[in-house]
């Protein structure tokens, strides 16, 4: 079982990131999730910064990872999250998982993502025509912790 | 002493990253929420900002509850829900 | 809303689907989910031959496909499926969905999964040192529909 | 005319991958079970095989009940459970 976790302000290539899931070879399922900058409904979004806490976030991000290979039978967990500004339709995070089952790979993914973002201490704010804001947490994602209960 | 850091919009409302505290400042036995009771007392936005009921705790970079023990030398951080992902 | 699906024997790129799949532009999510020949425990395996039902296929992936789309709001759902002689790591099945948001697209990646596995007229033979016999359908595919139900 | 589709181990188990088979061999109203039951007569190990309890049936390319009507020109298709993906 590999674990890999890194935040950085680089941009990422999910092709790469494939690539090294896909290569373990008792592996038959690979699941990934990318999330991206969207436009705001209104179009007006500028820029988005995201701000981190160094040191607590790879620990908190590392943890997600333990624990999902805790709960299900997989062969590598890849996460990367970035850091400082970024456009619309940029890359922000990428969660891959390989596992020798796709029920495994899939629940294990959403797992990463909806821990991250419950947990992981990241925050952005937002830039647009109507000057910048931070994002405000959702309900729905505190909400989306409780199936894994 | 002990280390208290901030971020994001509680970051930008305290008009500081980080503060110090000196552990005289704190009762015996001390916890996460008497570093914040401490804080509170700097100044009326202080005040109102570390009231927030949503603020999340981190001691020695894991998320906490407030009764959490800490002690000199401990890194202790507050900070609004996270929102990244 | 774009659908497409494909059936063919020449491999895909993830890389490319998951370039298409994130160029739309309200879409902040993207899952992807690759199915890749496993080696047989024992190690045995040469290759595997998948037979389909020509004409049937496109449409089976086609409904199911609508299906997802009509239970999520979703901006793109991609399916891919190989068929001919596959070797141990090939990929055999791509799936990819956007979406505004990530519980969509993880819901609806895995119910064209789970519907496909139980649904699409594919059938896997595999050679191995033991001579060649057709892979059994599984209960825990078809106990997978249940939750969508 | 209808045209009888077989796939995967059932076409290897019947040895051909296709039968039409004359409507005047079929009841009225017939269903995709009676077109069953018509190519069931046609041999032991055909019976053997296509009384098989986990066959798959599609009419038109598209998965059936066996109570499904069929009719002239129809393209019908009787399977194993599908093994894709």
């Amino acid at each position: 079982m590999s674990i890999s976790v890194q935040v950085q302000t680089a941009d990422f290539s999910v092709a790469d990131e494939y690539q090294q899931l896909s290569r373990h070879s008792h592996c038959g399922a690979v699941v990934t999730f990318c999330g991206l900058v969207r436009e705001l409904s209104n179009g007006n979004l500028h820029s988005m910064t995201l701000e981190h806490y160094p040191g607590m976030t790879e620990q908190a991000l590392q943890a997600i990872a333990e624990q999902a290979q805790q709960r299900w039978q997989l062969g590598a967990v890849r996460i990367i999250h970035r850091i400082g500004t970024l456009t619309p339709n940029e890359q922000i995070v990428f969660v891959g998982v390989a596992s020798a089952h796709r029920a495994a790979a899939f629940a294990a993914a959403q797992f990463v993502m909806d821990y991250l973002k419950n947990r992981a201490p990241f925050w952005k704010k937002e830039h647009s025509n109507h000057g910048e804001h931070w994002v405000q947490a959702k309900a729905t994602d505190q909400q989306a912790l409780q199936r894994w209960e | 002493m002990i280390t208290v850091l901030f971020f994001a919009a509680l970051r930008e409302r305290l008009q500081t990253p980080m503060q110090q505290l000196d552990s005289s400042r704190l009762p015996a036995d001390p916890t996460a929420a008497s570093v914040l009771s401490a804080l509170q007392q700097e100044s009326d936005s202080w005040r109102q900002e570390l009231s927030r009921q949503d603020l999340l705790c981190a001691v020695n970079q894991q998320l906490c509850p407030l009764h959490t023990r800490v002690q000199p030398g401990d890194e202790l951080a507050f900070f609004p829900p996270v929102t990244g992902g």
